[in-house]
């Protein structure tokens, strides 16, 4: 299964693609470094293009930049650029880069969203090298930085670049129209570097779950993005709607709070990772639509360890664990919200695994809005989701002593330090090494139960073709270039 | 002889319960004439008469025969399916309780209009039912202007409202007219000309069936008389031959006597106050309005009332009596002026205390309204002895039973609900029910004006009884006959303005304002026979 | 009346303007601000401070809210926390779509609840009564979203006759293709007309039941007659009551409406502006909201006191 | 028109003596009794399975959970998205979703049914107007919007949608309930009990309360409809309950997408809703019609009470019989 693409016709130029994504009302944007939701993502997605974007195992693939190189200590980089042209017409060249990185860092802007992971860079020592070439500093040495440069809201504009709502890129389509929380629509952009699209108009329009259900089946929209697995039940043998389902993009857990007791304690941590039935809660959660983890993020990506052995539920351990550490005379939080579904579904779940082990949970049920704030510092258990990103993004962002989103509380000096030190090694094997033994260290005494990885649901009308399964964030993802209607 | 406009043979009427409450009666009425239903209170006499129309009242079962013009209306099985035919544009009822009638919602001029245009023999267009119920209104004594066209019924006082009503039933036209007790209400004179009015009326075409204790009505404007009671009829004929002759007139007037006989034997009374003792009850320089201060429908009325005392109001109608009593009563907070109980400030009624509440009581005008439609009538009427007396409902309801019989409302017909009583019953269960308080003060705003003579006789000496136990009353009517008889002293309120007060048989002898002189002379002629009317009457062109 | 009608707009005006003190002060103690919700998946704290700061969220609520009224009265609404654009295009653009279905329902609705329930109130326990009372019950009884779903399985999925949502149509296409309408305005139709339609039914029996209809059918006055004109406006007060609140309810319908059919409406982005903490545009949306409920209230208002004038003069 | 008088008169069904009758004919045939028996049921379905549901729900969650969204032979209803058995959920689910709609109207009218008579009852214009004011500047708040700011607020809390379901219900109450007492507070019989000295807790539930009574049925029926849907429309905006409360109306909610797939999850929660609905509606029609039909209440009190007095007498005091002849 997967692709719509599969028996395809030839393809063809013309037509018009609407596709569906879960709207966000007025939050949502034209300012390519302002975005947040995958609705915002794909509209730019079309207009725009990034120096860098992530492959299928989330490495770093050439987008603007041709290519790149770095400096022996990974401190310095230069990134070669293509001759790509701007929809007005002017032909992308290093200062285009410098305005976004700029832009991107304005200390004014605060919710640019790639300022964070972009603020190594060391501004004042970027520059231009000829018409072809930019040059980057960083602060401090990594050899990820290539990665980093394809975080969400690192896009490319035009020099000068100041109304969002006039949108100027080098993507495949031009800008026609926009209405937050309705419908953006764009034309067909011939001068594309990598060669003209072959739909003349892309829309790309805002709904809930239920109206992209019946408006996909009833053929008003051509392609809804995250579809849940109850709805590939309910489409299964329709000729109408194929399914586009892309394994391994993202993971699903439980976040174990590991800076106090009980999961202090990496045997009261092991002990919940024993007890978890992972079937079941894929078969629950996930409609059987998943993987089973590991309690390790990124299966298929680069520096995932995969030689580590399937972790099974082994209840007689666990219970021996959980009666070393004390975990029969606790109460444990959940901490949970409906800020995703499923989330609540989950815990439930594990709440009842846990009861039937002995132990006692109580599922407390937070505020959607502020629950991944809010989490970090309340209960002792929380869910725990992650879409496709690189591993040591994974690391930098989850499990670091600063990390932003650091939910199971892991704060190890010496762990941070191994990582910044691994980022900097610039051999691969070695940095691959170095990630793994890290991961390893998570996976045996973190507070990370990561119990599965999940499918990417998209619905596809039969009459589209080339849409290919890629994790959400990653190139291909939401990418409308090759793709073309019958 | 012809074929009479409506018949009626063997009508019989049965309760739910079996009683029988109309036995088999015979009636003719044939166009031109007026026929005259009379018989005490209870006697079946609306029963009867809703036949004519098809109707009868919840749970009672008609059957017998009425035909009305070619329509048979009632058969051996009860009602007909045809009887909805004949109701407005051949027979048209005027019911016993106007005020509940009219359509709050709807201006009357518009309801008029529209009821002229429906009965209207040929369309017309609108003027023409415009013109109609124009004429309507002013037959049943009211002006045909466009501020009355344009009021809504609660705007108007109960007297009004019953010649609203009756205007209404005026403009369907109808070939015959069944009226039940049109004159209730009226003030003398308004009724000496209802009463011309509807004997030209007659005259111009239509059959009337006149429904009344006014003796004097059916005398003057009869033509045939069927004496009712117990729902059989006991006595046919003329008025003359069927009915006791007439009383005297009223008044001897300018005689400076006494004509009653010192029937009261209280001391001539100026009409001035004696210095001594304070009064029980005492007004001082009333106002009152409805809509809005100022427009004043009551100006500067003043009066004391002693224990034991009656004071008798009359005025033509409209002229603020009700307004008076509900402001006696604590029912009309729209009142500038004072009012004193025992020398003490008398609230309104909401913050009267228990012990204010049972001295001062108050009987509606229109009974029927006040009554809970969902509780039998026995129930309400003890509740007073409960809530004001303290006593156990077995109790009260004893002593509301005793009372409805002394005035001949059996404990039957008080087992049921107001909507099954006559009027006259309902009126007494309403006396029953504010003198079951054993007030001090007893305001009575027209009580006997769905009576028979009989059975206010019987009010009467309850009346009697009240002031003997040194109860003070005050006496609302329009029958200046019974005022005599009642009251010690009068006042006479004409447009809210008190226009003469003074000892009762002084005022009527010796009238001394015009509006008491009016309603002295209107009372007179309608002493006199039939005959004598119609030279007086005014320009009505009806249809 | 006109004096009535003056009153009950004034008060309308204080009411509006208390009732936006309110509803700050309840968005205000919502846990978390505008800046929260925007990064909380992307937190760093530094930047949440400074966003703050950009929203002004950092000074007094008593100085925003006065701010925000100053401008209020200057004709200017604010603009958006989260998206940035101004309020004004939020609410103008998200209001049409509702109004127009809300409308649209209310238009078939009154009239038809109008009809049914005088007939099966002149009829009441009769088969048409309690066919009309069943049925309407039942529908009204179904959870909308239930409805919605089963409709559009049927009429859109199944059958292919109507369009299954309003993805990507603009007001122009609402024109053009009236079918957009037919499914949401059924859903909100169950609920409104099933609720109307009890209400005049029971005016209706107790009008019938009262002496002036009695005596209007004495006087010969034909059945419809009778109750258009003489029971209807009698009967129509409860009903018209319950009309004014129908707004209210039919928001509540709209929005599922909306999520179930795509409709870029009201409700919507009222829930949305809440999730986000974006007072303003809550601000706004409540009191453009409101305001209609108030016109329906003053207008339900001035409907009975004309038709039952006998109450207010009482008071 | 002649040959009318000439045929004898077609035989007539129950009387139509009254006017109303004449407009409401064929009430007392079976259809009535049928009608009332068929609500009841409706009615009692519903209501039973809230109250003895959770003592039978063991027995069908005997089986153990299953796939989500299941229909196998182990479940006769199936399974919903978490496994769980569609039957056991809608035996334990009634009481919270029956309890809060019916609690929040309750309390809604209990309140806002409390002002509102207060406010018609009392012939002061300013108490009016103090009690009628604030509500006149609740009434307008979308109520999507209390819901919201609720659900928000205190998330997750079944009580705090309840009392947020009531709020939005309140001031309607009061307002319906005012304007309907209004009539009957003003009217001669109100005046006439009040006179009588009743307490004023007799004239206004007694007598106004009665009143406003065929009201306020036509419009609970709709409100507790409306108040499960409110709360099922929070559960559908992720603002009340927890998805995962075994509540018909969360089960509706939370299973809405299976609509299709497994019908069971969604119908057989909102089937026990809409029966429960439906038949209160009827049966308060029921109860209405029959109140302005059947001889009025105080024949039945009556009787009621002289059975009471009797009991009484016998068994008190002996000298009380003295008393009460006395
Ligand atoms: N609600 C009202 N609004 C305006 N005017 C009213 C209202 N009620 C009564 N009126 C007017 O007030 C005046 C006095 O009315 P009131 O009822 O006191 O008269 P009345 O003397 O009792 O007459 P009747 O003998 O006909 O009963 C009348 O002219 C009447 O039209
Ligand atoms: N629906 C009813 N059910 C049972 N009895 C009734 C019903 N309506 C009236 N009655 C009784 O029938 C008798 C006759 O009533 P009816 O109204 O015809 O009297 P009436 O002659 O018009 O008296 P009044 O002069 O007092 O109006 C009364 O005793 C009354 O109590
Ligand atoms: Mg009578
Ligand atoms: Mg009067």
């Amino acid at each position: 299964d997967g692709s719509a693409s599969a028996g395809a016709t030839r393809p063809r130029r013309g037509g018009v693609l609407r596709a569906a994504f879960p709207g966000a009302g007025a939050k949502e944007t034209l300012d390519p470094h302002k975005q947040r939701q995958f609705v915002d993502i794909a509209r730019h997605k079309a207009m725009f293009d990034k120096l860098v974007e992530l492959g299928p195992t989330l490495r770093p693939v050439p987008r603007l930049a041709r290519s790149w190189e770095s400096s022996a200590d990974s401190t310095v980089w230069r990134f070669r650029l293509r001759e790509a042209v701007f929809h007005d017409g002017h032909r992308l060249e290093p200062e285009d880069v410098l305005y976004s990185l700029h832009r991107i860092l304005d200390p004014h802007a605060a919710d640019h969203l790639a300022a964070n992971s972009l603020s190594a860079l060391d501004l004042g020592g970027c520059r231009a090298v000829g018409k072809e070439t930019v040059e980057l500093r960083l602060k401090k040495p990594s050899a990820e930085f290539p990665s980093l440069l394809a975080v969400t809201g690192a896009l490319i504009v035009r020099r000068g670049y100041r109304d969002p709502e006039k949108p100027v890129g080098t993507g495949a389509f031009r800008f026609a129209s926009f209405q937050a929380g309705r419908s953006f629509s764009a034309h067909r952009f011939d001068d594309h570097w990598a060669g003209a699209p072959y739909l003349d108009e892309l829309r790309i329009l805002s709904a809930a779950s239920e109206a992209r259900n019946s408006a996909v089946q009833a053929g008003e929209i051509d392609y809804a993005h995250e579809m849940s697995p109850t709805f590939a039940r309910l489409i299964e043998g329709n000729s109408r709607v194929a399914l586009v389902s892309t394994p391994l993009s993202g993971v699903d857990g439980f976040a174990l709070k590991t800076d106090r007791p009980p999961f202090d304690d990496p045997d009261a941590a092991m002990a919940v990772k024993l007890l978890v039935d992972r079937e079941r809660l894929i078969e629950v959660i996930s409609g059987n639509r998943a993987q089973p983890g590991n309690d390790l993020y990124g299966k298929g990506y680069a520096y995932y360890p995969s030689h580590l052995p399937q972790r099974e539920q082994d209840l007689a351990q666990a219970r021996r664990l959980a009666r070393r550490s004390g975990l029969f005379n606790r109460r444990l939080t959940f901490y949970t919200s409906t800020v995703v579904e499923g989330f609540v579904n989950a815990a439930h779940l594990f709440a009842d695994m846990a009861g039937e082990a002995g132990l006692r949970v109580e599922v407390v049920s937070g505020p959607p809005e502020t629950y991944n704030t809010d989490q970090l510092t309340t209960g002792d258990i929380g869910n725990h989701r992650c879409g496709a990103m690189p591993i040591p993004t994974y690391i930098s962002e989850r499990l670091l002593d600063g990390s932003p989103q650091n939910a199971s509380a892991w704060k190890h000096p010496d762990f941070d330090e191994d990582f910044v030190h691994a980022q900097g090694i610039k051999k691969e094997t070695a940095r691959t090494r170095a990630y793994g033994a890290l991961q390893r260290t998570v996976r045996d005494e973190g507070g990370l139960v990561l119990w599965g990885h999940p499918d990417w649901l998209n619905a596809v009308s039969t009459t589209v073709h080339g849409v290919k399964p890629a994790p959400p964030n990653t190139d291909k993802w939401a990418r409308f270039d090759a793709v073309w209607v019958d | 002889m012809t074929r009479p406009l409506i018949e009626v043979r063997r009508l019989t009427a049965h309760a739910a319960d079996g009683t029988a409450l109309v036995r088999g009666v015979d009636l003719r009425m044939e166009a031109g004439r007026v026929t005259a239903l009379v018989g005490p209170s209870g006697s079946g006499k609306t029963t009867t008469a809703l036949a004519l129309l098809g109707e009868a009242g919840a749970g009672v079962r008609l059957s017998g025969h009425v035909r009305v013009g070619e329509t048979e209306v009632v058969g051996a099985h009860g009602i007909t399916a045809h009887a909805a035919g004949v109701r407005g544009g051949t027979v048209a009822y005027l019911p016993q309780h106007p005020g509940n009638a009219l359509n709050p919602a709807r201006r009357i001029g518009a309801v008029l209009t529209e009821l002229a245009a429906l009965h209207a023999p040929s369309g017309g267009g609108r003027n023409a039912s415009r013109a109609l119920s124009r004429a309507a209104l002013e037959q049943a004594q009211l002006p045909p202007e466009r501020p009355v066209l344009r009021r809504f019924p609660h705007q108007f006082s109960g007297g009004q409202q019953q010649r609203v009503a009756l205007a209404e039933v005026l403009a369907c036209g109808p070939r015959a007219l069944v009226l039940d007790e049109p004159g209730t209400g009226l003030d003398t004179v308004t009724r000496a000309a209802l009463t011309r009015e509807l004997a030209r009326l007659a005259r111009s075409g239509p059959a009337i069936l006149l429904l009344s204790h006014d003796h004097a009505m059916v005398r003057a404007l009869a033509d045939d008389t069927v004496v009712l009671e117990a729902g059989r009829v006991t006595a046919r004929g003329t008025p003359e031959a069927v009915l006791p002759a007439a009383p005297a007139p009223v008044t001897v007037r300018e005689s400076g006597e006494d004509p009653d006989g010192g029937a009261k034997e209280h001391p001539e009374d100026s009409g001035e106050e004696r210095p001594d003792g304070t009064p029980l009850l005492q007004a001082r320089s009333l106002f009152a309005w409805h809509r809005r201060r100022g427009h004043n429908v009551l100006h500067d009325v003043s009066l004391r009332l002693r224990a034991g005392e009656c004071v008798g109001v009359a005025g033509p109608s409209g002229s603020g009596k009700t307004t008076l009593a509900r402001c006696l009563a604590g029912l009309h907070e729209r009142l500038g002026g004072d009012l004193l109980l025992d020398g003490a400030p008398l609230p309104a009624l909401v913050h009267r205390d228990r012990e204010q509440k049972r001295r001062v009581q108050y009987v509606w005008q229109d009974v029927h309204d006040s009554f809970d439609p969902r509780r039998t009538v026995i129930d309400q009427v003890a509740r007073t002895a409960v809530r004001l007396r303290g006593r156990t409902v077995d109790q009260a309801r004893e002593e509301a039973g005793a009372l409805l019989c002394e005035f001949g409302v059996p404990p039957r017909t008080a087992a049921r609900p107001p909507g099954a009583l006559s009027g006259g019953e309902l009126q007494r269960a309403a006396f029953a029910r504010a003198a079951l308080a054993r007030p001090d003060v007893l305001v009575c705003d027209e009580i006997t004006s769905a009576l028979d003579a009989e059975t206010a006789e019987r009010v009467l000496t309850h009346v009697e009884h009240l002031r003997t136990t040194r109860t003070a009353v005050l006496w609302i009517s329009h029958d200046l006959r019974l005022m005599r008889r009642v009251a010690d002293r009068l006042l006479v309120l004409d447009g809210g303005g008190l226009a003469e007060a003074g000892a009762c048989a002084r005022v009527l002898a010796r009238p001394r304002s015009e509006a008491t002189r009016r309603l002295l002379d209107a009372e007179e002629r309608g002493q006199r026979r039939r005959t004598a009317l119609p030279a007086e009457a005014g320009p009505h062109p009806m249809g | 009346m006109a004096r009535h009608a003056l009153r009950r707009v004034l008060l309308a005006i204080a009411q509006l303007t208390l009732l936006s003190v309110l509803v700050f002060l309840l968005t205000s103690l919502l846990p978390g601000d505008a800046a929260d919700v925007l990064f909380n998946d992307k937190t760093g704290t530094e930047q949440i401070a400074r966003l703050r700061h950009e929203m002004g969220l950092d000074q007094p609520p008593a100085q925003r809210f006065l701010d925000w009224a100053k401008d209020l009265l200057t004709g200017d609404a604010g603009t958006s926390l989260t998206g940035g654009q101004p309020v004004s295009g939020i609410v103008a653009h998200s209001v049409g779509a509702t109004a127009l279905l809300a409308g649209v329902t209310a238009v078939i609705a009154v009239p038809v609840a109008l009809v049914l329930g005088l007939v099966t109130g002149c009829r009441a326990g009769g088969r048409l009564d309690r066919t009309v009372t069943a049925v309407t019950l039942a529908l009204g009884s179904v959870p909308d979203f239930v409805l919605s779903l089963a409709l559009v399985a049927v009429f859109a999925l199944k059958l292919g006759w109507l369009p299954s949502t309003w993805i990507g149509a603009t007001t122009g296409d609402l024109l053009t293709r009236p079918g957009l309408l037919v499914l949401p305005v059924a859903v909100l139709l169950a609920r409104t007309v099933s609720q109307l339609i009890r209400q005049f039914r029971a005016g209706t029996l107790g009008a019938l039941n009262s002496g002036y209809a009695q005596q209007a059918r004495r006087l010969g006055v034909p059945r419809t007659r009778l109750l258009l004109r003489h029971v209807l406006p009698n009967a129509a007060v409860p009903g018209v009551q319950q009309l004014a609140r129908t707004g209210d309810a039919l928001l509540g319908g709209v929005l599922v409406v909306e999520a179930v059919f795509a409709v870029p409406g009201a409700a919507t982005a009222l829930i949305e502006a809440v999730r986000s903490r974006d007072v303003p545009t809550v601000q706004a949306l409540t009191l453009l909201l409101a305001a209609a409920a108030l016109f329906l209230n003053v207008a339900a208002d001035l409907v009975s006191h004309r038709l039952s004038p006998r109450v207010e003069v009482l008071r | 028109m002649s040959e009318h008088t000439a045929q004898p008169p077609p035989a007539q069904p129950a009387a139509p003596g009254s006017g109303r009758r004449a407009w409401t004919a064929g009430k007392k045939g079976t259809g009535g009794v049928v009608t009332t028996v068929a609500a009841a049921v409706l009615f009692a379905v519903p209501v039973l399975t809230a109250l003895f549901g959770p003592l039978l729900a063991p027995l069908a969650e005997a089986s153990g959970p299953g796939a989500p969204y299941a229909l196998d032979g182990r479940h006769p209803l199936g399974t919903d998205g978490l496994g769980r058995d569609v039957l056991a959920l809608l035996l334990r689910g009634g009481g919270s979703t029956l309890g809060s709609a019916l609690g929040a109207v309750a309390l809604a009218y209990l309140v806002g049914g409390a002002v509102g008579l207060a406010a018609a009852v009392s012939r002061h214009r300013w108490v009016d107007e103090m009690l009628m004011r604030p509500v006149e500047v609740v009434l307008p708040i979308p109520s999507l919007l209390v819901i919201s700011l609720v659900g928000v607020g205190r998330h997750g809390n079944a009580w705090a949608v309840t009392m947020a379901v009531a709020l939005v219900n309140t001031p309607v109450a009061a307002r319906l309930v005012r304007a309907a007492a209004l009539r009957a507070a003003a009217g001669p019989v109100a005046e006439a009990m009040r006179m009588q000295g009743e307490s004023r807790l007799r004239v206004q539930l007694g007598y106004v309360g009665g009143s406003v009574l065929p009201v306020v049925a036509a419009d609970v029926g709709t409100r507790v409809t409306g108040a499960v849907f409110t709360v099922a429309a929070a559960n559908f905006l992720g603002l009340g309950m927890e998805p995962t409360a075994p509540d018909w109306g969360v089960t509706i909610a939370a299973s809405r997408e299976a609509l299709l797939v497994q019908p069971w999850s969604v119908c057989a929660p909102a089937a026990m809703l809409l029966m429960f609905t439906v038949g209160l509606n009827l049966l308060g029609d029921r109860v209405l019609d029959r109140r302005d039909q059947l001889p009025p209440r105080g024949h039945r009190d009556r009787r009621a009470r002289d059975r009471w007095t009797r009991v009484r007498r016998a068994r008190v005091l002996p000298g009380a019989r003295k008393e009460g002849r006395a």
